[in-house]
């Protein structure tokens, strides 16, 4: 299938498509907005529904009912949004649906701003809502990834039968990236198995609910619900390795676009004959702890960089087991941290651990900019994204196809944009 | 003869059927149901007309009607 | 001997939650018959709002969702929407629509969402003890206003079914009463006339039932149905407020 | 050429983004890796709105740069800010029609073209973005011209009658730029 | 001053207006009704205002503007309401206003039951909403400690100008013990400083704002926020160590009523000659790691007992940096472990480290009931709680004061009660 | 020479972030000039929504929230509620109160508040762009309803005045308009009626305000006046919806 | 004594809530740790309503108790229900009133009280839950005879008429208890 | 003699007093400001009769109006 240039909230909306998925249910919020923009003109188009929600509460109870009759479904939004939802989520987590949601995150907290931010990783990985449940959280490192992710979530969402968050900061939506569709046309329709409610004509009538008063049968149903969290945790653990094949005494670890901002800035580095490793979890809930561990085993010391003031740490932490020092970098608000900014902070890193380039940290030197001119090193090297038990060369199941090839559509993809 | 039939382990025993009944012919029991109710009872079967103002009453569906008239499919009133 | 009147095949055999003369009870046993009556049991998806009728997915005898407290009207959207072929309505009382559901109750009512609501208004929170309403009556007493609803302080109770009639979007909305048997019979037209409406795919759908909470009006079953009579009624004025123009939604259709 | 980044910038409605747009796509037909990140925010309303396009022929990293290799300004502000922070080496076109100071680096090439005038020598002073990216790829040659106009083609397939004035205007720019390379490349 | 008895909720209702609040939004939910209950008695007998809320998305935003004008004010909620204030909690956090908010926990996820939990830990000490920012969060073991933390929190709201939590499960609402209020009276009006919105007349003018449109403010803003939250962490951790003065091979971690189950399971086993360590962490935000780590550094095996699917484990895990095993023990859904079942658990682990006592786990013995008819050596080596820098003996400042007193009042707090 | 108009002391000297020809502009300076006429700039607080105008705060100057999206509503309840003596008002584009705001202000107007919100339609989202409101009208296209808003799909738009007219409790409400100089003038009666009412702490008042987005409806400001005086004007009527019984209200108090 | 737990079990309406009130009144106003804890939720509508009592010379550990010291019960379902769980060498109360069957119990106490019966006798049907707590205490002594006599008025002050229906009701419960006791403690 | 005062850096552009003016005597500039927008400009202030429409069209304040009449003291209209 031939590569477009697409941006990424649209190429989201397209890939939900793609997995199937005619019927969206969602409010405005930049930076997330061209996604119902979009499917509002396709879903049509293709014999689905664009339904603009009142609000984002009502949303997530549109996206449940919506599933809970036995269809796919999609909503996305941004931070604030988000909270709105935290109740619904909660309820849909506990009725076990199969939604698929999308967090374009802004800056935080409160109103906050409407640039690129990573605030909302103890959110999605820990405190959505109230009560014992986990979100399955997917976070895509370009527009490709977030395609092939955002079609990996439907799948996953159905196979557990559990809420599916892909996570990713404003540029992730705003950017434009050549993506390749793995699947042509609308997918299949979702089989409404035996909980959805299609009407019981024929069959026992079914009850979608998460209401339990009797506390054994609510304690019971928890108990369901933790075994299946443990069989994600066992099953759906994506990461990706960058850089980790030779030796280094680093290991820098970030998520979604930052890590390919840490990536720029490790390639920096290599031209001044400096190894640093890259962890990136893909699956932030279940989040990869041994192949984290696995990592850190062979460095000295850890930098954390996150669009925030520090979140994924706490997981980082948790891998380390206190077996190692991790540094952190982070900014919050919007601000991106640049890849000179991150060499900088890695070069710091470094010198604690007495492994300091020669130079001092500094700007960006004349001959790092000269190396990025020419970067064959970055080529074979790149991303390895494993999953447990399967160690080494085994292309993931979700890593993007990046074969050169033609562009075949023009579809106009520029909209007006806001807050 | 029309005639209802209350189901009274169903009976919660609100009087809403009493109130209900033009013909005045039903009233509360001494003796509890298994719930602890004083549930309801007809005094005198054969003054019903088959009105079924009781069973539109019923929060609790406890009585059914029996009458010669038309049978309708589901109760429609 | 005919059984004129009996159990609705599309109840559940259970026996409710409800408190003894609680008219949530008549309330159900008409929308079941209703659906019986229009055959539309095997393809119904009812959702049961948070409220004393939490429950009722125990009680209808077909595919039910159990909502969020308020949510249910956004529920149906999402279900009606998804699958418009489901007959959907939505189950909720009072605190549940009028006070934290009253977003999505006036949204779905201004889409036009193709769905049926039943509003159960007993002028109180039933399920958590005897709370304040939206509905509550001038000077009525509950728990969060022990001396009574001051009008002053926190306004009039809301007509959720005149209000949702001055919407501009088609509907069909209608208020009845299940205190006495006389209005339960009308109420039921109402109820049916809203099914029907939702079958042919014309409009949204609303009726409002005025009901009695012995429990926490803290009266007996026939003193709260006086009480609903001479407080309730002349506030809340039963009928139909708003029709849809069927001759004009067929040719639009 | 491996790799480069340009920094497309002006006020929102002077077509950056989508000079942005050609490039990237251009690009991205003859086999590279591109990325497309827009500003947003509080930039936009009323202020200036700027692109940074990534070309490489590898996966780009980050589509974020601080410094890029070629800025592209329509006016002062942009210049004023982004105009420091070119990479030693890099270009910076100036739209001279609308920026009236000049750029302070002597380690970078700097080319000024009256782009607006240019373009409505073309036939309409709206192209002025075509001649910029025109002046852009006629010095760098990071993509062919014709992959180029071909692009432009696409772009305006829908409002056909725009095509020849904006080919036009991407001409003129690319023998610009073409010409303060040295005529060569 | 005498000690009456009351219901917790009650309590909590009467706890805030003895620190001056004397403003109330909420909305109704079981187990916590009986806190809107009260105060619309009580609010307008001290001139204040009982407003019952739309919803609690609705209350949250009013506890933004009651405080925003600069007066003490209250909200009270349970789990699926905390979660319909998640965005408004990232409002008043990010704006920086004091307001004291109580979550009384049932059972979840969803709508789940109405019985006591524990289920929300994530919730109030990670996700509450999107964005950085963090809320102090208080964690009582009895109506009295409610009381008094009702009270801190107030005063640490003020302090830090910063929402407080203070988490309780369904237990401490309903159930009535003896209290003592430290103060008498309705506490004096908030001091405005220099960010209430009282009216600009004579003074410069004040907005209270959570929209950081430039980047860099905004990033200024989190790390001003962060800044605060280290100093949080630095004065106000707060925990109860119970039975670690003598040796112990065990240490249970529990917070909450929970820890008071544990703590009579202790005492059951004590009677058996076992001696195992509680932590209680108080503060579950700013979590006291360094407490206790040095309390687990001295033990061999943790257990850590929760109501809910494990959640503070997490944290546990944080201080404990991989140096112990952790067995946990956890139920959801209403389910209360009972005494039993906890020191059933506590022997299973004893076990794991070779030190099982000689009887096999089993249903509490006669021997262990007789002992609690007389749990004399329960007295004097109870409950010490400590904050950071204070070890040892000091009495901590918001522990109960547990004195013979008579009671002086006879309120009436029986309610009628539901869900 | 006098100067009889000029910019008011109430509004900070600063640009607005407003399109050429939005009239927000129009609508901060009628707000501005009511509470220098009133003089209550002292104790007045002012609430910015979410929409474009976000920023008001930078304008008012006087002691300003800004407010979580559509919830402006409970914060004027808060504030007003715990110092009635300050003057609160909310400001509030029609996404913000109209969609996600609903029950907040039908709330709040219900439980008669005595606040001030000015409403400012202009029948679609502006600042995120463009999308659909509540109150576009039927056919207007939007980026997320391109073909034009479909009425038999998702209704038609709310009517916010006379729908919040429709409460029983007393309020203040009307509608105007900024599009011309002399609706323009007749709204600033409205305001200055709306924030007399509640300096007298009579009742709940409310001014919907149509207002154009030049931007978002592709329109130079000339041609959005007339777009709004030909398309909205007619499906929103302008005037006075609701004056509370100033008679009965001071009898009352 | 140290400390001993009291679950006292019926259906809502009944009054177990209250007795255990009073009870932990007593116990409170003798200077003893106290908690009262009543079961809500599911079982209330329509259901059985039980509150556990615990008291102590020491604080209160758990107040949920899983196999309380002493157990009154006013129906069938809840002796059922919870008269497995009592201690042995505990106490079971009964209202023979309304409970039909036994207590299968041989390793604790029994009483048999007729309570509503007996209540009846002393003016209200109403206060048979007085004489339960009349009963446990005249077996028990947890709270001298007197102090609880005085809670009973506390508790009735706004509605004094029903007073001395309550007390007789006690006092006969106490002293069926003290009988069953042996009449001595 | 009635005169306007605009403040061309304040204004937009918009041409909402071009059209509010009753004399017709406001066009716009060729000129740009600061801001890039062609400001309002008065092309006969002889004609002004301080009607102050312009100033109550203008949704940016950017213009004054003087005139030898009472004076409003809070610009009331
Ligand atoms: C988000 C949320 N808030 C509050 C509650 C608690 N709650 C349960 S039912 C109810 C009110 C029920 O009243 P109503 O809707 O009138 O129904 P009724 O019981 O009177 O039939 C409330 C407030 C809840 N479950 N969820
Ligand atoms: C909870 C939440 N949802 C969505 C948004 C995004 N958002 C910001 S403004 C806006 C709509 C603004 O429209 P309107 O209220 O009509 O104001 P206008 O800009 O037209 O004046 C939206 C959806 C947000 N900031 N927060
Ligand atoms: S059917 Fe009619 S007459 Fe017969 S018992 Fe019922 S109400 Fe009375
Ligand atoms: S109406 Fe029904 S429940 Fe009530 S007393 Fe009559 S039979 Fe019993
Ligand atoms: S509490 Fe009221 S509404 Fe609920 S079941 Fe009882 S009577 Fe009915
Ligand atoms: S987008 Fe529309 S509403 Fe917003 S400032 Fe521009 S014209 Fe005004
Ligand atoms: S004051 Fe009146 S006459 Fe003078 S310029 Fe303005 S609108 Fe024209
Ligand atoms: S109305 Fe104001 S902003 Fe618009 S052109 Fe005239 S002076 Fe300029
Ligand atoms: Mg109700
Ligand atoms: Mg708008």
């Amino acid at each position: 299938m031939a590569k477009v240039l697409m941006k990424g909230n649209e190429a989201i909306g397209e890939a939900a498509i793609r997995a199937g998925c005619i019927h969206f249910f969602g409010y405005p919020i930049t930076p997330q907005s061209e996604v119902p923009e979009y499917l509002a003109r396709r879903l049509p188009e293709v014999g689905g529904q664009y339904v603009q929600a009142e609000s984002e509460v009502a949303a997530s109870n549109m996206i449940y009912g919506a599933a809970g009759v036995g269809m796919r479904v999609l909503t996305t939004s941004s931070s604030p949004g988000i909270s709105l939802m935290a109740e619904g989520i909660s309820y849909i987590a506990a009725s076990e649906l199969p939604v698929v949601l999308v967090n374009i995150m802004r800056a935080g907290p409160g109103l906050g701003g409407i640039l690129p931010a990573q605030g909302d990783y103890f959110q999605a990985t820990r405190g959505t809502g109230h009560g014992d449940f986990q979100l399955l959280v997917l976070a895509p490192a370009s527009v490709q990834e977030a395609v092939n992710l955002v079609i990996l979530a439907f799948e996953l969402a159905e196979k557990y039968l559990n809420p599916v968050m892909v996570i990713g900061d404003g540029m992730i939506g705003q950017m434009m990236e050549p993506v390749e569709f793995p699947v042509e046309g609308v997918g299949p329709p979702l089989d409404p198995g035996d909980w959805a409610l299609t009407g019981c004509e024929g069959r026992e009538r079914r009850i979608v609910n998460s209401l339990f008063l009797d506390p054994e049968a609510c304690n019971r149903h928890n108990l369901k619900l933790k075994a299946k969290y443990e069989r994600m945790a066992e099953n759906e653990q994506r990461w990706e390795l960058y850089n980790c094949d030779e030796p280094y005494d680093l290991l820098v670890t970030a998520f979604g676009m930052m890590s390919r901002i840490c990536k720029t800035a490790i390639d920096d580095l290599k031209a001044e004959g400096t190894n640093v490793g890259l962890f990136r979890p893909i699956s932030l809930n279940p989040f990869p702890y041994e192949p984290c561990r696995r990592v850190i085993d062979r460095a000295q010391r850890i930098l954390d960089v996150e669009m925030s003031m520090g979140q994924m740490i706490y997981d980082i932490q948790l891998a380390a087991q206190g077996r190692l020092e991790i540094d952190f970098h982070g900014t919050a608000g919007g601000v991106v941290p640049s890849p000179d900014e991150v060499a900088d902070k890695i070069r710091e890193s470094l010198a604690r651990i007495g492994r300091s380039p020669a130079r001092k940290p500094g700007k960006r030197s004349a001959k790092a900019a000269a190396a990025q001119k020419s970067k064959s090193k970055r080529s074979k090297k790149t991303a390895t994204a494993q999953k447990p038990g399967k160690r080494g060369g085994k292309k993931p199941q979700n890593a993007g196809k990046r074969s050169a090839a033609r562009q075949s559509s023009a579809r106009r993809h520029g909209r007006r944009s806001g807050r | 003869m029309p005639r209802i039939e209350i189901d009274k382990e169903r009976c919660k025993g609100c009087e809403r059927c009493n109130d209900a009944c033009p013909q005045e012919i039903l009233a509360m029991s001494e003796a509890l149901n298994v719930k602890g109710y004083s549930y309801a009872v007809v005094t005198d079967p054969s003054r019903c007309v088959g009105c079924r103002l009781c069973a539109i009453a019923c929060p609790d569906v406890a009585i059914e009607v029996y009458s010669a008239g038309t049978q309708y499919e589901f109760f429609a009133y | 001997m005919n059984k004129i009147f009996g159990y609705p095949p599309t109840l559940t055999p259970r026996t409710t939650h409800y408190c003894p003369g609680c008219t949530h009870g008549v309330i159900h046993r008409m929308v079941g018959e209703v659906i019986d009556e229009l055959g539309i049991r095997g393809r119904t998806v009812g959702i049961a709002p948070v409220g004393c009728s939490v429950l009722a997915y125990e009680y209808f005898n077909f595919d039910m969702f159990e909502a969020s407290h308020g949510r249910a009207p956004a529920v149906a959207t999402g279900a009606k929407r998804s699958r418009p072929n489901l007959i959907v309505f939505s189950y909720q009382g009072d605190g549940d629509l009028a006070s934290i559901g009253m977003a999505e109750i006036v949204h779905a009512a201004n889409r036009g969402e193709k769905i049926t609501v039943v509003f159960v208004n007993n002028a109180i929170y039933g399920m958590t003890g005897g709370q304040m309403a939206p509905t509550t009556m001038p000077n009525q007493r509950t728990t969060t206003c022990p001396m009574g609803r001051d009008v002053n302080e926190v306004g009039y109770p809301v007509r959720m079914a005149e209000l949702l009639a001055e919407l501009r979007t088609p509907g069909f909305i209608a208020r009845g009463s299940a205190h006495t048997v006389q209005e339960t019979i009308r109420t039921k037209r109402y109820l049916k006339e809203a099914f029907e409406h939702q079958v042919a795919g014309r409009c949204f759908t609303f009726v409002e039932v005025l009901s009695t909470c012995p429990t926490n009006w803290g009266l007996s079953p026939r003193e709260a149905a006086n009480w609903l009579e001479r407080e309730m009624i002349p506030y809340y004025p039963l009928g139909v407020k708003k029709r849809p123009d069927v001759q004009a939604a067929q040719e639009g259709a | 050429m491996a790799g480069t980044e340009v920094l497309m910038a002006g006020f929102g409605g002077q077509g950056m983004l989508l000079s942005g747009k050609l490039l990237a796509y251009a690009a991205m037909n003859e086999g590279m890796e591109v990325s497309w990140l827009p500003s947003y925010g509080p930039e936009m309303r009323g202020g200036t709105a700027n692109v940074t396009v990534c070309i490489s022929d590898k996966p780009v990293g980050s589509p974020y740069i601080s410094r890029p290799m070629a800025l592209l300004v329509m006016n002062q502000p942009s210049l004023e800010k982004f105009g420091p922070r070119v990479k030693p080496g890099g270009l910076i076109v100036v739209n001279s029609s609308l920026v009236p100071i000049e750029a302070d680096r002597d380690d970078c090439t700097v080319i000024y073209i009256a782009a607006n005038d240019l373009a409505k020598e073309a036939g309409t002073a709206r192209a002025a973005n075509l001649v910029m990216l025109g002046a852009y790829l006629g010095w760098s040659g990071v993509v062919d011209k014709k992959t180029a106009v071909k692009m432009i083609e696409k772009e305006f397939a829908k409002k056909a009658k725009f095509i020849p004035a904006n080919k036009a205007a991407f001409e003129i720019g690319f023998a610009e730029g073409f010409k303060a390379k040295g005529g060569k490349r």
